[in-house]
């Protein structure tokens, strides 16, 4: 098993004829994801360079191929539109790797969507190693295993993942959710998952500053995931208050999203929080040992 | 993007928010013609970004001409004292002159996006007119807030709703739904991030008026609103953001700390945890840096070259775990910028994994560096670099 | 048992001191309703002539009441204002009389409250005879018993009950759906219910020329309940075609809605149409007898 | 409430539907001068509310300002010609000019309220220009519709979707999404219960335009609309609707048939199934009038006047069956209807049953009337009344 995405999981591409979006579909076909066509209004009936079937619209995609994963590479003012458009056709898993989705359509979306559930926007992907990946993720780096990873920031899970696979610890499922303010999954959305997913055994938290996902996260291990062995990382502990570095969404406000509310968090659910990436291999390594 | 208060207001009155009669001027000249021509009591405003204007004696009272010009010379006299958020201050260019309310009470509401329930949250209390933090402080049972459900939007029950829960005066019952209606209206419609009204007054004949504007804009939402482009050239960036735009980044994506070990690399996450990484190794941070997803080798010269004249960087440490970004065009950037560049030559520390990292070590090994292995490895060697004075 | 309303269902009324929110709460009352509270904004606090707290909030009296039944009396700008409020306080079953309610926002209404079950506007509300009444029908021309009956007509359900009434045929639940375009509940959602309901054992279904309610109707006895005595009437048969005759709702268009085409539907489920009122309980006993 | 072409266009201009350059005219003389100043090719529209313009020879083109006169004073000295649903036709106030488009293609689109899937229902088919119930009967095959998620809202791959579905032209598409958008945004900005571009042009220099309009909007949504007041006035109510308003009835509430057996009953379903009675007990129907839901003594009055004054009717049968209207009420409106009318008197079939009854009936007791039991019995006695020609 593994959550979201095995390997008979039927993707398309939105998007595809683009330079970002006709670049990774190659990337990911050649991981192993079953990719069944893409969308571009205007060029249905078309073939990609790699062969793959072209749609005007996703209900069109849909019907003829069965897909049932979408991923995004449209434009900022597309983006919203898309995740509708997929909706209505009824696709119900969608991931958004577009940057700059205005926050107000994000808002709309969620509102909009029930039953669906989107990765992103903003967000490097998630990727089911040894079966198929969806995004943007390298992934050489990635290993199977039954080490569950989500992360709000892209290359800082390919840092982390790096050590873990390093570290002989492979990975069910590692999911960049996004680091907006406002994404389709969360934290608590994603360990829900793992908890109910036999191949994952442990799992890997990489959060950031900003926000209450992390909190919200240790509270959820708190209640229900008390005896799965999990370890925490917080990004940009070094990033002076009231400055906003690069996501905006990790923008310090209020007592909730500095580093010490997230860390005493984890630490009040049990959850030890590494120092620096490095650390986490080793400190999974030791929880992994003792819950065996 | 913040507003100003005239910006703010002009918003607020295209969406049926109830604004004090105002007119928006450049110059002390312009004061005075306006209030030579409009008699009565008005109170000249800096229209400035930064916070406390009163306890700045940026802000006058004025009730001829005369004394409407003296008060504006004043206040456009000096800038904004500084503060640790904007260490230069920041120059009053404008002032806004406004009829003084009779003021009755002072309540607070404002709109923001809530991560959590991924929903607007229209928060209110009577307390207003004062350092809203403060007032939650103190008074945390004043608040009430609404997590709007968008599938439904606003709709007057929940005005209703927050102003009994609040215990909002009775004066501002019927007008309050309608005034939160507009700025519901103007957060969709504009992409507002924040709609503040602090204090939202209700005057002694009984009128309920925004006194004051808080607008922040979504960035991400401007390119559907050309109209703002005016107003985005008259907001000051601070220099790091100026630098940072001039270098072909995001806004947010620069920022200068006054260390010895300049750091570049992409994605925010990657950014922040490369200065914890050298933190970590004992060193002193330059700068964060995004490079962004994607970045090409042009986009990387002019990286180079903002921390290597901009910044007090002794060593340079390069992070780059490529997944949009692709490791071979990092490194043509890499080499050429140093072929090419006129500044002055600092040592650096590059580490570059991910998508197309066998091409870009290669291109990197023709040019005769040799990448580091990991991202603690490259922290460590900047940071004795940095100490050493050493170039590489 | 009886659908959507009981003795024990707990009831307040929106706009309860309204002239016609008072008037007709005293009559509720006097039929048995187990009404709890009102709503008035702005007059919590006080009690009504009836004796009954009112408050100024739907969320208000619902905590306080634990009301479930929210009864509409509010002039037409307000009805989706309230239909929403008793949503967001958790409350899925609303009866609105209000007549002129914009069908735009019955369109938004509709679209943004999923699980709530909404009667009207602009209808006499719903009745199960000797247990509970909502709305303003005259409770004593009802009689309790077997037959289930929905209406789009407020005034011809009471002609076509009194009908029922003198020839012995008790109800278990008369709805009037209300006659607008854009209604909450239809022929097909009532008939559901009282698919499932024991106390139900045949049904009337009062129709009007107009939209596609009936047909859709006939479809659905014709695939569920073919075993069920039904009887319909089509009122507004002698109508003339492009003249909108009072409701909204009423205006033949294309094919669909003409009383051909309804009574040709109903034939085909096996479904007599009776040409007056005063019929329908002669066809209806005719039809119980044989199903006995 | 039906919009005139003019009206609908300066909706669509307001929502950002490309329309044809135009001047809306009230005399031939505007239109002269209009066509004086803007030298081109020019076509004078009638703006009525009527179908069947273009037969009935109220489209006409001019090229000069003399031809322009011309043609609006052919177009308006006559009225437009009655049909069966409009027998006193219907009289032209103004014309709208309008530039001529170089049409390549036409193709129809329209927004309605859909009763079954409860949603707003956009409608496209790429035959244009022609009745398009005739394209329906023809063409079935060639419509789409999409119903809309209110709770989503429009969205472009709506049209897209449409687009690419009907087989639109390549010309089309990338200006069909945003028509629809400002489509849609009419239909609920304005409370549109359909919204018509018949025909939608593409022109031969690539422009799509909405080359007609027709606009109806809810009249219970008039309310939020004052500015459409103005509109409101221009347009002609025919002779029924007329009186139904003089009576305090609404326009659609009164609608006369030429019969003799006048009716009145509270509610449009009961009043509908007092006419179905009467067709029943074999009689003709003078009228349909629904009092309306809670009518008090003085409607009852003015209604009864209506129908003795402006119908054939030669017996009343006023059939009530009190729900939100009070027996009471009715009783006493028929009482002092009887007691003050100066009209003439004809026979009165009284049947009168369910809130306040009893009272209602003592109060007709003690004015010596006996109200029947049934509206199957009254039908048969107000037939009976009409054919004997007896007073009562």
């Amino acid at each position: 098993m593994s959550i979201f995405l095995d390997k008979n999981s039927k993707v398309f591409v939105q998007g595809i004829t683009g330079a970002e979006g006709s670049y990774h579909t190659g990337r990911m076909l050649a991981y192993g994801t079953n990719i069944v066509g893409g969308v571009t209004p205007g060029k249905g009936g078309q073939k990609t360079e790699h062969g793959l079937p072209v749609f005007n619209t996703v209900k069109e995609c849909v019907e003829a191929t069965g897909a049932t994963h979408q991923c995004i590479f449209v434009p900022p003012a597309g983006a919203a539109d898309a995740l509708f458009e997929a909706y209505e056709a009824g696709v119900r898993f969608a991931v958004c790797i577009t940057e700059g989705v205005p926050v107000h359509d994000m808002l709309r979306v969620v509102g909009a969507t029930p039953g669906m559930r989107i990765i992103g926007p903003n967000c490097p992907g998630l990727i089911s190693p040894g079966k198929s990946s969806i995004g943007i993720m390298p992934g050489h780096v990635f290993k199977e295993g039954n080490v569950g990873l989500i992360s709000r920031s892209g290359t800082l899970t390919y840092e982390v993942v790096d050590g873990l696979t390093r570290a002989g610890l492979g990975q069910s499922t590692c999911v960049g959710i996004g680091g907006d303010p406002i994404i389709g999954t969360t934290f608590v959305d994603c360990l829900r998952e793992f908890k109910n997913d036999p191949q994952t055994q442990a799992v890997v938290i990489c959060g950031e500053i900003g926000g209450s996902d992390e909190e919200d996260a240790a509270a959820f291990v708190k209640e229900h995931m008390a005896g799965t062995p999990i370890v925490a990382f917080i990004g940009g502990r070094n990033a002076p208050p009231g400055k906003s570095l690069g996501h905006a969404g990790a923008i310090i406000s209020g007592g909730f999203g500095t580093p010490e509310s997230k860390i005493k968090a984890f630490q009040a659910a049990g959850v030890p929080v590494a120092d620096r990436p490095s650390e986490i291999p080793g400190l999974l390594a030791q929880r992994m040992a003792v819950s065996v | 993007m913040n507003l100003m208060e005239y910006q703010g207001k002009e918003l607020f009155r295209r969406c049926g928010i109830p604004v004090p009669r105002s007119q928006h001027c450049k110059t002390p000249d312009e004061v005075a013609a306006f209030i030579e021509k409009n008699p009565g009591k008005w109170v000249v405003k800096a229209q400035v970004l930064m916070g406390g204007r009163g306890k700045a004696g940026k802000i006058k009272f004025a009730t001829t001409a005369e004394e409407g010009r003296k008060v504006a010379q004043e206040i456009m006299a000096t800038p904004m004292p500084p503060n640790r958020q904007n260490p230069s201050g920041e120059p009053i260019h404008s002032v806004l002159v406004e009829e003084t309310l009779e003021v009755a009470l002072e309540a607070y509401t404002a709109i923001s996006v809530d991560r959590t329930t991924k929903k607007p949250a229209i928060i209110v209390t009577k307390f207003g007119g004062m350092d809203v933090e403060e007032v939650h402080e103190k008074h945390p049972e004043s608040f009430a807030t609404f997590f709007v459900d968008t599938a439904i939007g606003y709709s007057p029950f929940i005005g209703r709703e927050l102003a009994f829960k609040t215990d909002l005066d009775a004066g501002y019952r019927k007008q309050f739904p309608a005034i939160v209606a507009g700025m519901y209206d103007l957060f969709f419609k504009y992409g507002a991030k924040l709609v503040e009204i602090n204090p939202l007054v209700l005057t002694k004949d009984g009128r309920v008026i925004a006194a004051d504007a808080k607008v922040e804009i979504d960035d991400d939402a401007l390119f559907r609103h050309p109209e703002f482009k005016d107003w985005q050239q008259v907001l000051p960036l601070d220099e790091d953001e100026t630098l940072a735009t001039q270098a072909g980044l995001g806004i947010r994506n620069f920022r200068r700390f006054g260390g010895t070990v300049g750091t570049m690399a992409n994605g925010a996450g990657l950014a922040m945890g490369t200065m914890d990484a050298v933190k970590n190794a004992g060193g002193e941070i330059a700068n964060f840096l995004d490079v962004g997803g994607g970045a090409n080798a042009e986009r990387v010269r002019s990286c180079y070259e903002l921390v290597v004249n901009h910044t007090g960087a002794k060593v340079f440490f390069v992070n780059i775990f490529g997944g949009i970004t692709r490791g071979d065009e990092v490194a043509k950037g890499i080499v050429e910028a140093l072929k090419t560049t006129k500044s002055r030559k600092i040592p650096l520390v590059i580490r570059l994994t991910g998508t197309n990292e066998e091409e870009g070590r290669r291109i990197l090994a023709d040019a005769g560096m040799t990448p580091v292995e990991t991202m603690d490895e490259g922290a460590k060697r900047a940071v004795e670099l940095a100490a050493s004075g050493v170039s590489s």
